[in-house]
């Protein structure tokens, strides 16, 4: 069976450490000022004393029906055989209308090669080498879960049978491959 | 033609740069170097070391592609922190390869802290170090040069010039830090070395410190591996923290946690809720202690700390019922009163009312070699470290100048080996009781440390020499008057690290590549230099850092391939070693009092304090319009060292002041606004943050921000120098007081 | 331009732009003799450089005068012009980065690396200026040609400005004439 | 809480003012090559400054239009790389063929428009404006082909209009760009809202470029006409969106740049113009494209900023 890569994020694991954050960057090699992944405090809210907030790793959920892929004038975004969201930067002219197409603000230009720039679950660093992304890897917390959904031994599989997820912005229908439980946060 | 001469013989000879390479040149020449550049295959490597972006010394693998770290991962060998490794820890790289580093020994041209550096060989710089610090020795005696560091593997050779001089004044940061619990352990346990095992709590109760905003990651996976495996966490602290989002968050009053805990002992021991076999077998004075405490009512604790009376005695129970797989964490950061360490010391009482000593949940004395060799059957896994013998140093003449190690007085119990620093700053400018005229400084920067910025600075300017040693042109290299280049920790190898906890642990620093600026140097040769230019070559028999960890090596038989291979070295199939998981009654042969026993009533402290037991001290409260002004870390910085790494800067580059929403609605006070944080003395700008997330008496701002170096480019002025606002207050045994300091806020 | 003449302002250049050094500062004047007879430049930049010269006279006093200029342009914390062409070329900012690699890879093809005892960084100004002095002296004009036209100058222009708007004496100026020497303009 | 470490909130705008001025610049083109070749094609004698001035307009905003895009993309030199990948689901991809050829017609007309009064001018020698006008026309019927050219080019210049709507419609996660005709799913109402407001500013830019000439009523008319439905189109747009869309900074631009200058001045001052002053044109259609641009920004910053 085709492969399903997909991510669990366990929000209550979150620490906001932005550990994720920075081996990105170095990973990626992307650009100072700009970031791949991004874990931003979503609150604090309630009021004194009884007050919440977590934080929400943010990046390119990997879309299975991804308004990026549609939208791309050039076809440099695109599907790989894998099934994941991938940007050709040969291809890409920096139109940026896959920017206002995503709706979980996940690409950016890169201002190093003038093309559109996302994360790629470290494709071509790490998952073709049978390692996870490094995000996963340096997770602080450990709330970052990742292998092939359609493995249904594997540690997300296992994970979302017996849990309840969700996905980000349903109501697009973009299935993303990425999957929130927010069990404990909010 | 004599130009030209001039000109070839100056840029070929001794000061050029390049060297002509023989039998490469006509060969190759012919190539296009730009494809040939290309076509070149890529070199990999992974070496792993250790790291130093904070001082925990975590286990890394630092990846090499053509000589250069592209990316820094943890260690995978190390199952504590299981190739994980934080924000500040992945940002190495960005250090590494900053432009903005020193570069060269450079010596003071200008006025003091005018920025007017030259730049001199090493060579140079010892001369003049060496010379000056002669004729303070001459002058004032040999006491009248400090040291002050950080903590790390650099002590060793850094204090090795001030022993040779006949100083006693060598002082670690501790004071600055967490040096109550280190102060609230030994006169407890005779040691420090006590460790907690969150991993396995099922029950933890933090008492102000933050392990996911300070992290030290082997830890703070444990306690994030406790939560997920449903533990319980209750969290005290003003302010709603991280840690706190993750738990139950009890906003106590400032300076009252001890209430806190002595209301706890006062439950358990009402409800018989203790350990008491545990209290017999193992302990010496609890009696004293429940005298202490028979007053202590949730009711009164109420009163203090603003915890309800339901909460305080449910906490009890909780603890209780979860013993002794239940832990009250020992606090890990500055400390809140002047007499911090009584309550260090009575959290660890009442954990010990928990019985919770050497079994998995609680806390246990660190598995190193020393402590292993006194238990027959683990003997076997104690390999102990060879020591590198030094003839031995001259008796200071004169004691301390902060008076540690004086019978009868608490500094008695100040531990020796870190001193209260923050005295420094008082004795340069009162010259009581004598003058220091010299400050070496290694890879510390007391001018954003010791409180009160103001005050250290006026103490640079009456020294006669001031000597930093630095990676970046910290606030106090600025004011020094020789600044020495250290090398990153990427860059250099460093004796063997003992890390050890439930089983032995040794982690090598080991260079990853070649000095980026290669007049910049490891610590251990520095001062190995420094030493022989002063004519202190017997203090350093060693040749380089290779033979140093040779010589550590030797009696363990442990290979040094070892580290090359995997970072680090634990004895093979030895299991997490608690003495007590098995035999609840097991002696508890390790430990390091002289009774034998744990101390809940210390003769020492008794002698010091005339406190055997702790005393509960009420503290003032803010007054009306006041707020208490605390401090914490961030996760993307560490204290005052982190904040111009690129990477890290440009996550964090700035810091509020976060007040309570409804404290900020009297004042007029929104997100966003300046305002004008006043300490009476000193008063300093800064940017509201207005939030639920805090106590209405309370205002909070990370520290490390704000720093005075122009020098440190991206960090220089941004955001609000706590260390300004907060006087330079020793405590009891010299700690230095962070959270005693009341202000008054106003829109700017 | 004579083979002797450009390996002698290389290497003129390539002694003010590497750290002071007592010979350099001692025979400051006779460099400035030699820009003035080979590059023909505004009188108000030799006038600047002579006055240096006689408000400095040669000694511990002109190289105080030369670092107090050198450290903040160059060297230290708030650097005018970082003198490292990998952090202009390389976008990140950052040392070492390709352009310092290739431009080492040029040294090796051409026989040259750099001495181990006092080791700088590949991508110096200082340093390629030597190179090309070496270059010059030896009559490898290709070579020359070659690493002008793919390293120094694109290095030059983008770091000569930042030097000569920092209005530095001796440096600004030295900069203007490398300027009108090797960029052709002035 | 300041947990302010960790990066920032990305620019929520992503396509900004240079996109706005491309889109209205695109729909002035279309407008005006639609206002030059109809009169061409339908009206016998048609205001031949009209015809010039629509087929002068339209390449050089056309032309500009996409200058500005191709600026605004990340690697502007690349562009060519739209024309040899294509993505037959992407309504850029198809927008770049459209507004190619309608680039390419739009010249060809304009040139075939210039031969002709070329050949106008030296048939008549200032003998007065209606001479001078007859003469163009018939030099216009004598060029051969120009009436295709002009059949084919409205057709491109409709779907150019058209399709800076369909550009934006097209973005599913948008529900400001995608809101559909109220009661018919799956009808993207930005493309209608586009194609009316582009003949409207389109019509006007013509008639501004035209100056003064004889009667312009049915223009006038016609340009009354469009600002009616294009004021119904918007009160429909605000009436089945959020209220968000049209709060904050963006509630002048509508209210003050898109419903004031844009639509109800106009529609006054065209009024009055067509019964009192039939030559005036200057007032009213500059307000209209004024509007126009108005109205690209609201909608491009609009559909960005409250998501």
């Amino acid at each position: 069976m085709a492969k399903h890569y997909a991510m669990v994020i366990q929000l209550k694991k979150c620490l906001g450490c932005q550990a994720c954050t920075v081996a990105c960057k170095f990973e990626n090699k992307v650009p100072d000022g700009q970031y791949r992944t991004k874990s931003p405090a979503i609150g604090p809210s309630g009021t004194y004393p009884n007050v919440k907030v977590f934080f929400e790793k943010q990046a390119c959920q990997m879309c299975q029906d991804a308004p990026c892929v549609k939208v791309c004038p050039t076809t440099a975004s695109h599907y790989n055989k894998d099934g994941l969201v991938l940007i050709d930067s040969h291809k890409c002219v920096g139109c940026k209308y896959c920017m206002t197409a995503c709706p979980y603000d996940a690409r950016f230009i890169n201002k190093n090669t003038g093309t559109a720039d996302k994360c790629t679950f470290c494709y071509d660093t790490r998952l073709t080498k049978g390692e996870k992304p490094a995000c996963v890897t340096t997770c602080v917390g450990g709330a970052l879960l990742f292998g092939d959904a359609n493995d249904p031994q594997s540690e997300v599989a296992r994970y979302m049978a017996t849990h309840r997820t969700e996905v980000r912005k349903a109501q697009f229908g973009t299935r993303p491959s990425v999957h929130y439980d927010y069990e404990g946060v909010k | 033609m004599q130009r030209r001469q001039f000109l070839k013989g100056a840029l070929y000879g001794t000061g050029g740069t390049l060297v002509a390479l023989s039998g490469l040149g006509a060969a190759t020449a012919a190539l296009n170097p730009r494809r040939a550049a290309a076509a070149a295959p890529v070199s990999r490597k992974t070496v792993y070391s250790s790291c130093e972006m904070c001082r925990n010394q975590c286990p890394i693998a630092v990846k090499v592609e053509n000589g250069k770290v592209v990316k820094i991962d943890g260690n995978p060998n190390d199952s504590a922190f299981g190739g994980v490794i934080c924000a500040r820890g992945n940002s190495g790289p960005s250090l590494l390869y900053d432009p903005e580093r020193i570069k060269k020994p450079m010596i003071r041209t200008g006025e003091r802290g005018s920025g007017k550096f030259k730049e001199v060989s090493w060579d140079e710089a010892y001369t003049y170090i060496a010379q000056k610090l002669k004729a303070v020795q001459e002058q004032y005696g040999g006491e009248a040069v400090a040291q002050t560091s950080h903590i790390g593997p650099y002590d060793v050779f850094f204090q090795t010039i001030g022993k040779a001089i006949g100083s006693p004044n060598l002082f670690s940061h501790e004071a600055t830090c967490p040096m109550a619990r280190i102060i609230g352990l030994n006169t407890t346990f005779g040691t420090a070395a006590i460790n907690a095992d969150y991993a396995n709590t099922k029950y933890l109760l933090v008492v102000g410190r933050n392990f996911f905003e300070g992290i030290h990651v082997a830890q703070t996976r444990a306690v994030a591996k406790a939560l997920s495996q449903g533990t319980k966490m209750v969290v005290l602290d003003p302010r709603f923290s991280v840690l706190a989002a993750k738990g139950e968050w009890l906003p106590v009053k400032g300076a009252t946690d001890l209430a806190f805990i002595m209301a706890l002992a006062n439950v358990l021991i009402d409800e018989k809720l203790y350990d008491e076999e545990f209290i017999k077998q193992y302990t010496v004075g609890f009696d004293k202690w429940a005298a202490q405490v028979q007053d202590k009512t949730p009711a009164w604790a109420a009163e203090e700390t603003g915890i309800s009376q339901d909460t305080i005695i449910r906490v009890a129970r909780e603890l209780a019922q979860a013993k002794p797989h239940s832990l009250i964490e020992y606090g890990w950061r500055t400390t809140f009163t002047a007499d911090d360490f009584q309550l260090r010391r009575a959290i660890m009482i009442v954990n010990m009312m928990l019985g919770n000593f050497e079994v998995p949940g609680g806390y246990y004395q660190v598995k190193d070699a020393g402590t292993l060799k006194k238990v027959p059957a683990m003997a076997a896994y104690a390999k102990k470290l060879g020591p590198v013998k030094v003839p031995p140093f001259p008796k200071p003449k004169k004691g301390r100048i902060d008076g540690t190690g004086e019978k009868g007085t608490p500094r008695q119990l100040t531990p020796i080996a870190d001193g209260a620093v923050g005295q420094i700053t008082e004795t340069i400018l009162t010259g009581k009781p004598y003058p220091i005229k010299a400050w070496l400084v290694h890879r510390f920067n007391p001018v954003m440390s010791i409180g009160d910025t103001e005050k250290t600075l006026a103490a640079i300017k009456k020294l006669d020499l001031l000597v930093t040693c630095d990676v970046y042109m910290s606030d106090t290299a600025y004011n020094s008057d020789v600044v020495l280049p250290e090398c990153t920790y990427l860059e250099r190898t460093e004796q063997v690290f003992d890390m050890s906890g439930l089983t032995p642990k040794y982690v090598l620093r080991q260079q990853a590549v070649d000095p980026v600026y290669a007049d910049t140097k490891p610590a251990w040769q520095i001062y190995k230099e420094l030493g022989e230019k002063m004519g202190y070559g017997q203090y350093f028999p060693y040749k380089d850092i290779d033979d140093y960890v040779e010589r550590q090596l030797a009696p363990t038989g442990i290979s040094r391939k070892v580290f090359a291979e995997k970072g680090l070295w634990t004895p093979a199939g030895m299991k997490p070693f608690y003495v007590r998981s098995g035999d609840a009654k097991a002696p508890l042969t390790l430990l390091a009092t002289k009774s034998k026993k744990i101390e809940i009533f210390s003769d020492a402290v008794q002698e010091a304090t005339g406190a055997g037991v702790p005393v509960y001290v009420p503290y003032p409260q803010p007054g009306e319009g006041e707020f208490r002004l605390i401090e914490g870390k961030v996760a993307v910085h560490t204290n005052v060292g982190t904040h111009n790494v690129p990477v890290l800067h440009e996550l964090m580059s700035e810091n509020t002041l976060w007040i309570n929403a409804q404290s900020a609605a009297k004042l007029g006070i929104k997100t966003g606004d300046t305002l004008i944080i006043s300490a009476g003395k000193y008063e300093h700008k800064g940017t509201a943050n207005v939030t639920e997330g805090i106590r209405p008496d309370t205002v909070f701002c990370y520290h490390g921000f704000g720093q005075i170096s122009p020098q440190l480019t991206r960090a220089f002025g941004k955001g609000i120098n706590d260390n300004k606002l907060i006087p330079d207050q020793l405590g009891s045994v010299g700690n230095s007081i962070t959270s005693m300091t009341f202000v008054k806020v106003r829109k700017a | 331009m004579e083979q002797e003449t450009a390996e002698e302002l290389y290497l003129s250049f390539a002694g003010i732009f590497q750290r002071p050094r007592p010979d350099i500062a001692r025979h400051l004047e006779e460099l400035i003799d030699l820009w003035a007879q080979e590059i023909s430049s505004s009188e108000k930049v030799f006038s600047e450089l002579r006055e240096f010269c006689r408000a400095f006279p040669a000694g511990e006093v002109r190289e105080n005068a030369l670092w107090k200029e050198y450290i903040p342009l160059f060297e230290t914390g708030r650097v005018e012009a970082p003198p490292y062409a990998s952090v202009y070329l390389d976008r990140d900012g950052l040392v070492l980065g390709c352009e310092a690699e290739e431009v080492r890879k040029f040294y090796l093809s051409l026989g040259y690396g750099l001495r181990s005892d006092q080791r700088e960084l590949p991508d110096h100004l200082g340093v390629e200026l030597e190179f090309l002095a070496r270059l010059a002296g030896r009559g490898s004009w290709d070579a020359v040609g070659s690493f002008r036209k793919s390293h120094l100058r694109p290095f030059l222009r983008a770091i000569l400005p930042k030097i000569r708007a920092s209005e530095r004496p001796v440096y600004s100026q030295a900069a203007e004439l490398l300027a009108s020497w090797q960029l052709g303009q002035c | 809480m300041d947990i302010t470490w960790g990066a920032g909130a990305a620019n929520p705008v992503i396509w900004g003012w240079l996109i706005a001025v491309y889109l209205f610049l695109a729909g002035i083109a279309g407008g005006a090559f639609l206002t030059a070749s109809l009169t061409d094609l339908f009206k016998k004698n048609g205001q031949a400054r009209v015809i010039r001035s629509g087929a002068f307009l339209a390449p050089v905003a056309i032309i500009v239009g996409l200058g500005l895009l191709v600026f605004d993309l990340g690697r502007p030199l690349s562009f060519w790389k739209l024309i040899f990948n294509v993505n037959f689901g992407s309504v850029m991809s198809i927008g770049v063929f459209i507004i190619s050829i309608f680039t390419v017609l739009s010249l060809l007309y304009a040139y075939l428009v210039w031969t002709s009064v070329k050949v106008g001018s030296k048939v008549q020698v200032r003998v007065g404006r209606a001479a001078n006008e007859t003469a163009a026309t018939k030099a216009a019927g004598t060029v051969g082909g120009r009436g295709i050219v002009a059949f084919l080019g409205a057709l491109f210049a409709l779907g150019t209009a058209t399709y800076t709507g369909f550009l934006l419609s097209a973005v599913s996660t948008n529900v400001f760009w995608s809101t559909h005709l109220p009661g018919i799913a799956g009808v993207p109402f930005l493309p209608f809202l586009f194609l009316v407001s582009a003949l409207s500013t389109g019509l006007a830019a013509t008639l501004l470029g035209a100056g003064t000439c004889d009667d312009l009523t049915v223009y006038k008319k016609i340009d009354i006409v469009l600002i009616v439905i294009e004021i119904l189109l918007v009160a429909v747009l605000y009436a089945s969106v959020r209220a968000v869309f049209f709060s904050g900074n963006l509630a002048a631009l509508f209210w003050l740049g898109v419903v004031m200058i844009g639509l109800i001045l106009p529609l006054l001052l065209s009024l009055y113009g067509v019964s009192r002053h039939k030559n005036l044109v200057l007032p009213s259609c500059s307000l209209v494209v004024i509007g126009g641009l108005a109205l690209r920004c609201f909608v491009v910053y609009a559909g960005q900023l409250f998501k």
